[in-house]
């Protein structure tokens, strides 16, 4: 394999990534589901640095990648929120009890 | 063993190789743990795991300020934060909800199906040329470090005189100071405030590469607006009470 | 020729410009006064109340003041003329019934190649009247200061219309026709004014019971109307008047219609009535009948001469000059093929317009002539047209007297006189063959008629055709007499009939009556006169008789003279003949079966009364010029046309008849000459008398002694005598053959209007609701088909993919990752690389 | 007194204009708008008056008339102006707007909206008789059509709704004819809608334009129809009855007052100038259509029951004396013969026109008057009114005596004259004309008969019976009185016509005569 290059990270970013969209597809628990959104986050975030460090776009990669920190955890705090407000209404947190958008 | 090791290290590229691949490895693992855990509480570990594994490759990268970031508000605050909403949340028969084996199945194919596209995709594409024709010109940090190493051990290993040797240690060490005091605080900042250091020598697209003044201010007051939309919506009052079960 | 008289009467000759203007005036008066007494008593009640009778006063008054203007016309047009009329008694002394033979006649036989210098003279005689608002008649300077009264005078009072040089305007025509029917008619007229007084008394109420209607809650009675009766009156007799004076024949067709109307109103006078109304409906139209062939003829005349003048305005030509042109012998230019008339201005030259000889076809001018007359027989009831004249009796009695005997029907009579000079002589055998039937019809159909008033109507009809037969048989002077004599005794008799019905409170069969001469005496004797008149009975020897046996007899003399000239026309002379025989029958059967006798009724008898003096008066006013007016008042000579009133009647004759005239037209027929009349005047006299002597004495046989009993001969001739008693049934058949039709018809045009026209109209509405139908189908499955196919379409993948939409967040997710892996495999299955 | 733009803007606009303040007025005080409206009426009649006092009888042509650029892309005018054909009308329309704003003390729906459609409706009239221009005519015709639409519509009897969507749709289909027609004359007369240039290129006087026989004839065909349903002729006709029977009583006045006389109007100012050629062609057809019209309204009249409807019919064959005297214009080989003979007849349609809204709105008055109390129309239920109202029967008489053709009367001249001058273009029609006057006067005297003369009133609400109220005398003793000056002193309308009319046949043959007829066969021949 040689030197560590930036598709190491890019696996490793898709890893996080599927792993993150797998968690939200299966978990019936709001809070695993926001642990997917992270996980996801994450993923991402290594693509961006990754990116940042391979190739020559310089600092963008990171500055997104803080951006994309900040913001995943006020999402969390929004989303936290939510979920309490979810676990207020229907008495639990799985979200197949909130069916609301069934067409 | 030395021997084996810096081989191995060698063969998975020295040791920053090696400590990639462990890292990698551990917030791989970390991930799949979150997924296949059924109890909140350990998915809430391993995710701890993952990110906090995630923010050691941020160091690898030399994103020495976002790893810290990463630490600091993801492992210090987001999953302190989902703790706490496990906790709030949590009573005896929702701690553990659990997903039909179908639907974790189904999950875990879709799933690998997308790595394996993935997978393809990155492996498909000649990242090499791509960087290439980045506009921007110039070279990614990774071989400008990589250049500056060559010739610092180059000057080094030709140095003869004392003089010389102890010019180019000299200038190692600084390197490696100034590869200590962290390489991308400064340039992050000073991008916050419009300012693009990294691509100041780049004159052709200095003017079209601003910095981050106006996201920044706004993901300020995002912030601010999240706070306060977070406190109230999380103060909301329990509109069912519990056992009238009319509007499930 | 006295020559000297003339020059006396030619020197007291005034100016005729200032004489016309006088009778003009005069005549005027006479004419409207009635109708401000129309306006004033049609609202009596405003100012006066119902019992009040100065409504009658007011249309006496204005009658009376209306008489005495007519009377001092009369006179002083005789003074201004010196009575050159009467005057040509001595003048014809010299020869054969010479008061024809006045200035014009001379100076058509003696001067008959007088060269055109003359004729020019003469025109530019009256052409210096031109600007003068009055024209007269020819004026002949003759050589030598031989002069002659003017036959006419006439002017305009004003214009009605003007398109481009056609006019049309309200004239006037006075000539001694004219005043002597006014003078007839507004003492007529006030005679009978004057007994309505009387007679119209019972309308002196609130409250009038009418007992011959019933309404839903038994007796009708109604406030009584008798300012209305002599409003109505005044209205007629401003119209009657109208129409005598009348300048052109497009104002008598004017007043033609308002004397229609009046009758209209007088007939109809009880309105609550429904034979009354439906009578004076039927008179009206049956009336209007006639004026359409009336308007017939004025639109010929019209079109083909421009003009609807009598006489000539300026060096305007008149009709009667356009017709008969100006050469005086009264024969009309016919061209040589016999089809075209030629016109003719005042000078006597040929009217021309554009280089070529205005004409009208002979054949137009006999259209002419018989749509007028046909006016005339609606007017005059004549036959086919006379059934509305005895169903107007309906009307009050006065106004049976004045308007349907006297005055309207006689203005049909008048009118055919007036306009003789546009007749051809094949016109002229239509009005004889039209009276000689009526005279006859009508009096056959009097023979067996009970009401009193409907054997005076018939009666009416009768000398009517008598009237007509006369200007048809070229007797024109004897026509009028007849007219003139007839209103006397024949209103006479009306009266007497209405002072009977009165006397008898409205009972009107005479089989009810008898003996009432005992009860009232003078009614009963004024009535014997009339009918005596009417008869025409004389004394034999001394030839003395009443006026009509004068009239009659020359009637008869003409038509003897016009069957010896034309004996292919020899039933016009028997069949008046035979009648004169009959209508002596018929109205001594009235009186005897009203006056003479034991009463039939006793109950009639004992409360009959005879009538106050208002209506006595009249009566004997009337007896007196019934029995005298035709008198010569000159015992030498026993003939009626040696009297002053033919003469002043015959003073205005158009058309000479010197010599007799052969028609150059179809018929072929030879109008007699005064001569020719003259010398079968004795033969056709005696035959007359014997006539009605053998009638008056057949019906004191049946009716006075009773020898002959009556119902034998109607058992004898049941047929004949039903079909007289059922008016010959022209009812009838007027009823199957118009008024029947009509309403069918009329229900067609209904139904046609609803069915068809409004059918097409719904049934293109409704294709048009049809298509539009098609075209909402259209719209809604093709048009709006595709649309909505879309969005059903739409719709359904939307009801389908609800399925998916779970609302589950889970399966978002994965149906995202899902998508993700399947857009990036088709991406890279597809691209290039 | 007046410039002449006041004057002819005041006729035209000051009824729309009075409407106005009646939005401020007390909907429930109902007598203070009738007053309101019968004071607009009037003034607008006293200036029609005005403008009757300073015509000048001398002149042929248009006077007072004046033209201002209205829409100047499309070269359309506001152009008004009057001459002898059209100020009676005019004064017509003034009367018997006024009489039926009298007449309309029996609305009591709506009065508010139904007295700002009527005085809008009058606006619309002296508009159609006062417009030069053949837009602003159209607009008018069109202005005119709405209120009617509405009043019939809303104001009318049971089945107004049918009524009035017949009345429409026929006037419209006409209207639409119209259009079609004057867009034909625009674009072939170079762009111009003014009414009097339009008859001067008819008659051949332009350099620039000219209308070729086929378009004329085309042109004439459509114009006739459309005016001959507003007239209305057989087979256009079966909308009148139906209006005339739902529309409340002062709608029928106006209707057969004025309404209809734009058919005749129409045909006199635009179809016949504008149309010489199409004109004389139709001539024949015009006046057999009329003759027939005669004879089948009166038949179709007698016919009828309803009272109302009698009196329509009664107007469809009065109406047919218009078109009959209209087209008398005889022509023997290529040349106009007899010219005063159709002069005449021109004169006594228009007269007609005059005599007929003048008896024919007295008519619908005085059936009017007596639908207000009993509320039924059959004829075959009255009887006796004369007895209970004598001085109405009495009035009632005179205007139908009017309407029957009675000499003294209005109708006696305009019935004669036409028919007096249809002889020298046709005989026999003239004789079938003729024959009219003994279906009309057997078809009012039956009416009469049945309605006024008889013991006593049988059919229902007898005892609503009372007697005449002073506004009523007020219009009828109008009508009588007009009825009675026009029929015995016609001068005073004929003097007013004659030089116009004069002009218009004398232009009018001529053309024919050089251009259509005899001249116009001469040239060619030189030609060749």
């Amino acid at each position: 394999m040689g030197e560590v290059g930036l598709e190491a990270y890019l696996f490793v970013g898709a890893v996080l990534f599927v792993c993150g969209v797998v968690c939200m597809a299966t978990k019936r628990n709001g809070i695993g589901v926001l642990m997917g959104v992270e996980l996801v986050l994450n993923g991402a975030n290594i693509n961006f640095v990754a990116f940042s460090r391979f190739t020559p776009l310089g600092l963008d990669g990171q500055a997104t990648a803080l951006f994309v920190v900040v913001l995943a955890a006020a999402e969390a705090a929004v989303a936290l929120a939510i979920a309490l407000n979810y676990y207020n209404n229907h008495l639990t947190i799985d979200v197949d009890r909130g069916n609301e958008l069934q067409g | 063993m030395t021997y084996l090791l810096e081989q191995a290290a060698n063969g998975i590229g020295g040791t920053d190789g090696l400590l990639f691949w462990v890292f990698a490895i551990l917030s791989c693992v970390g991930a799949v743990a979150v997924v296949a855990t059924q109890n909140i509480v350990r998915m809430a570990f391993w995710l701890v795991v993952s990110l906090g594994s995630v923010a050691a490759l941020f160091f690898l990268m030399h994103a020495d300020f976002l790893g810290a970031a990463q630490l600091l508000i993801y492992v210090g605050g987001t999953v302190v934060l989902l703790v706490f909403g496990v906790m709030l949340t949590a009573s005896g028969h929702t701690i553990k909800v659990q997903t039909s084996p179908a639907e974790t199945l189904l999950g875990g194919g879709v799933g690998l199906l997308l790595l394996c596209v993935l997978i393809f995709a990155i492996s498909t594409v000649n990242w090499a040329d791509i960087s290439q024709q980045i506009p921007a010109a110039g070279d990614s940090p990774a071989i400008v470090d990589a250049r500056e190493d060559a010739s610092l051990a180059e000057s080094l290993s030709v140095a003869t005189t004392p003089e010389a040797k102890a010019t180019a240690e000299k200038a190692l060490a600084a390197v490696e100071a100034r590869r200590q005091a962290g390489r991308t605080i400064r340039q992050l900042g000073l991008s916050f405030y419009g300012l693009r250091p990294d691509h100041m020598n780049s004159s052709a697209n200095a003017a079209s590469a601003p910095g981050y003044l106006l996201p920044f201010e706004i993901i300020s007051v995002h912030l601010l607006v999240v706070l306060i939309g977070a406190a109230y919506l999380a103060r909301a009052k329990r509109r069912v009470t519990p056992g009238s079960g009319t509007d499930l | 020729m006295d020559f000297d008289l003339f020059s006396v009467v030619q020197r007291s000759i005034m100016d005729p410009q200032s004489t016309g203007e006088v009778l003009r005036t005069l005549l005027t008066v006479a004419w409207l006064l009635p109708l401000c007494g129309f306006v004033a008593e049609i609202y009596w009640l405003r100012w006066s109340h119902r019992l009040s009778k100065s409504a009658a006063y007011s249309a006496v008054a204005c009658i009376g003041i209306g008489f005495l203007c007519s009377a001092s016309a009369l006179v002083y047009w005789g003074v201004q003329t010196n009575w050159q009329a009467l005057q040509a008694t001595e003048h014809g002394e010299h020869g054969e019934h010479a008061e024809h033979e006045h200035a014009e006649h001379e100076h058509a036989e003696l001067h008959q190649p007088a060269d055109a210098a003359k004729a020019e003279a003469a025109a530019h005689a009256v052409d210096k009247h031109e600007h003068q608002q009055a024209a007269v008649g020819e004026e002949h300077p003759h050589e030598g200061n031989h002069a002659v009264a003017p036959k006419f005078y006439s002017g305009s009072f004003y214009k009605l219309a003007q398109f481009g040089s056609l006019i049309v305007s309200l004239d006037w025509y006075i000539d001694s026709l004219t005043l002597v029917m006014f003078t007839m008619v507004t003492f007529i007229a006030t005679c009978i004014h004057l007994f309505a007084i009387g007679y119209m008394k019972d309308e002196l109420t609130e409250e009038y019971e009418d007992h011959q209607v019933h309404t839903s809650h038994g007796h009708f009675t109604r406030p009584g109307r008798f300012h209305r009766f002599f409003a109505y009156l005044s209205l007629f007799c401003f119209s009657m008047l109208g129409l005598v004076l009348a300048g052109n024949i497009f104002q008598v067709f004017i007043f033609w219609e308002l004397v229609g109307i009046s009758s209209y109103l007088l007939i109809g006078f009880y309105i609550e009535r429904k034979s009354a109304s439906t009578a004076a409906n039927k008179a009206f139209i049956m009336n209007r009948v006639g004026d359409f062939g009336f308007l017939i003829g004025l639109m010929i005349l019209w079109t083909w001469c421009g003009t609807f003048q009598f006489a000539d305005v300026g060096a305007e030509p008149g009709l009667f000059t356009m017709i008969r042109g100006d050469n005086g012998n009264g024969v009309m230019d016919v061209s040589e093929d016999g089809q075209q008339v030629f016109l003719h201005d005042t000078h006597g030259h040929r009217l021309e317009t554009d280089g070529k000889p205005s004409s009208i076809g002979y054949l137009l001018l006999i259209a002419a002539g018989c749509g007028i007359f046909a006016g005339c027989i609606g007017k005059s009831a004549q036959f086919p047209l006379q059934t509305w004249l005895p169903d107007a009796m309906e009307g009050p009695t006065p106004v049976s007297a004045l308007v349907h005997s006297a005055t309207m029907v006689a203005a049909g009579v008048y009118l055919a006189a007036r306009f003789y000079p546009v007749f051809t002589p094949e016109v002229l055998l239509v009005i004889a063959y039209i009276g000689c039937i009526t005279l006859f019809v009508a009096a056959t159909i009097a023979l067996v008629a009970t009401d009193i008033k409907r054997v005076l109507a018939y009666s009416t009809i009768s000398q009517l055709g008598y009237m007509m037969l006369a200007i048809g048989v070229a007797g024109w002077g004897a026509g009028l007499f007849h007219l003139v004599t007839h209103a006397f005794f024949k209103s006479l008799m009306f009266l007497c009939s209405g002072s009977v019905i009165a006397g008898c409170h409205h009972v009107q069969e005479m089989p009810q009556m008898g003996g009432l001469r005992r009860k009232m005496p003078i009614t009963a004797y004024t009535m014997l006169v009339g009918v005596i008149a009417i008869s025409g009975l004389a004394l034999p020897i001394v030839n003395i008789g009443f006026s009509g046996f004068y009239s009659k007899d020359a009637i008869v003399a003409s038509a003897l003279a016009y069957s010896n000239a034309n004996s292919v026309h020899m039933l016009l002379f028997v069949t008046p003949l035979v009648t004169a025989g009959i209508t002596a029958f018929y109205m001594f059967r009235l009186w005897f079966l009203t006056f003479y006798g034991e009463p039939r009724d006793q109950h009639v008898y004992d409360h009959c009364h005879e009538s106050p003096l208002v209506m006595t008066g009249p009566l004997m006013a009337l007896s007196v010029l019934a029995a005298t007016c035709a008198w010569s008042w000159c015992l030498t000579s026993g003939s009626g046309e040696e009297g002053p009133l033919y003469r002043l009647i015959s003073f205005s004759a158009t058309v000479p008849a010197d010599a007799a005239i052969t028609s150059v037209g179809p018929a072929h027929v030879t109008l007699p000459s005064h001569h020719d009349v003259h010398d079968v005047h004795g033969q056709a006299g005696v035959l007359a008398l014997l006539a009605a002597v053998a009638g008056s004495v057949f019906a004191y046989l049946m009716y006075g002694v009773r020898i002959i009993n009556p119902a034998d001969i109607r058992r004898q001739f049941p047929g004949t005598y039903d079909f007289l008693v059922d008016k010959w049934r022209f009812d009838v058949l007027y009823d199957a053959m118009f008024v029947r039709p009509v309403h069918i018809v009329s229900a067609w045009c209904a139904g046609f209007d609803k069915k068809v026209l409004d059918g097409i109209l719904h049934a293109s509405a409704s294709i048009t609701m049809v298509v539009s139908r098609w075209d909402r189908l259209f719209d809604e499955n093709m048009v709006d088909g595709l649309v909505n196919m879309v969005g059903n379409v739409t719709r359904s993948i939307g009801y389908s993919l609800r399925v998916v939409q779970t609302g589950r967040l889970r399966q978002y997710v994965m149906w995202i990752a899902v998508g993700v892996v399947v857009l990036f495999g088709v991406l890279f299955t597809s691209m290039p690389r | 007194m007046f410039s002449s733009e006041f004057l002819l803007g005041a006729i035209v606009f000051l009824p729309a204009l009075w409407a106005i303040p009646l939005i401020w007025f007390d909907g429930q005080n109902k007598d203070s708008m009738r007053y309101w409206t019968v004071l607009g009426t009037s003034l607008t009649f006293v200036l029609t008056l005005q403008l009757w006092a300073s015509f000048d009888l001398a002149q042929g042509g248009m006077q007072h008339s004046f033209s201002k650029p209205w829409i100047p892309g499309w070269n359309v005018n506001y152009a008004l102006g009057v001459d002898g054909i059209s100020l009676p009308l005019v004064v017509l329309t003034g009367l018997v707007t006024v009489l039926a704003a009298l007449a309309s003390w029996s609305i009591d729906k709506h009065v508010k909206g139904y007295m700002m459609l009527f005085l809008l409706l009058e606006t619309g009239m002296m508009g159609v008789f006062l417009s030069l221009d053949f837009f602003l005519f159209y607009v008018f015709w069109e202005v005119m059509l709405l209120p009617m639409y509405f009043l019939i519509g809303i104001w009318g009897g049971p089945r107004r709704e049918y009524a009035a969507i017949k009345f429409f749709l026929y006037t419209l289909a006409g209207g639409v004819l119209m259009l079609i027609a004057m867009l034909m004359f625009y674009f072939y007369g170079g762009k111009t809608f003014d009414l009097q240039e339009l008859a001067r290129i008819a008659a051949g006087q332009s350099s620039t334009a000219r209308f070729s026989e086929t378009m004329q004839l085309t042109a004439f065909i459509m114009l006739f129809i459309g005016f001959a349903i507003k007239l209305p002729s057989f087979p256009f006709h079966t909308w009148l009855p139906d209006a005339h029977v739902e529309a409340p009583t002062p709608i029928s006045m106006i209707l057969a007052g004025v309404l209809l006389k734009m058919g005749g109007y129409g045909i006199i100012r635009i179809a016949m100038p504008l149309c010489p050629y199409g004109a004389q062609y139709a001539a024949y057809f015009m006046v057999a259509l009329g003759v027939f019209s005669i004879i089948y309204g009166a038949f179709a009249a007698m016919a009828q029951t309803d009272f109302k409807r009698l009196v329509a019919y009664s107007s469809v064959s009065h109406m047919g004396y218009v078109l009959l005297g209209l087209a008398v214009w005889k022509i023997t080989d290529g040349k106009t013969t007899g010219g005063e003979y159709w002069n005449m007849g021109i004169s006594a349609a228009m007269f007609q026109m005059i005599a007929h809204g003048i008896s024919s709105t007295g008519m619908f008055f005085m059936v009017g008057v007596l639908y207000d109390r009993v509320h039924h129309r059959d004829l075959n239920k009255f009887g006796g009114i004369a007895q209970l109202m004598p001085e109405y029967s009495g009035l009632a008489a005179v205007i139908f005596f009017a309407g029957l053709g009675l000499p003294g009367l209005c109708g006696f001249i305009g019935e004669i004259f036409t028919v007096l001058a249809c002889w020298n273009f046709s005989p026999l029609l003239a004789i079938i004309a003729a024959a009219g006057v003994i279906l009309t006067a057997g078809y009012i005297l039956w009416t009469m008969q049945r309605v006024y003369l008889g013991p006593e009133y049988k059919g229902p609400h007898p005892e609503a019976i009372t007697p005449f109220t002073a506004r009523e005398k007020s219009v009828a003793y109008t009508l009588v009185v007009f009825a009675v000056l026009l029929g015995v002193f016609p001068n005073l309308l004929f003097s007013r016509m004659d030089n116009s009319v004069t002009k218009l046949v004398q232009s009018m043959s001529r053309t024919y005569d050089t251009h259509h007829g005899a001249g116009a066969t001469v040239q060619t021949t030189q030609v060749r």
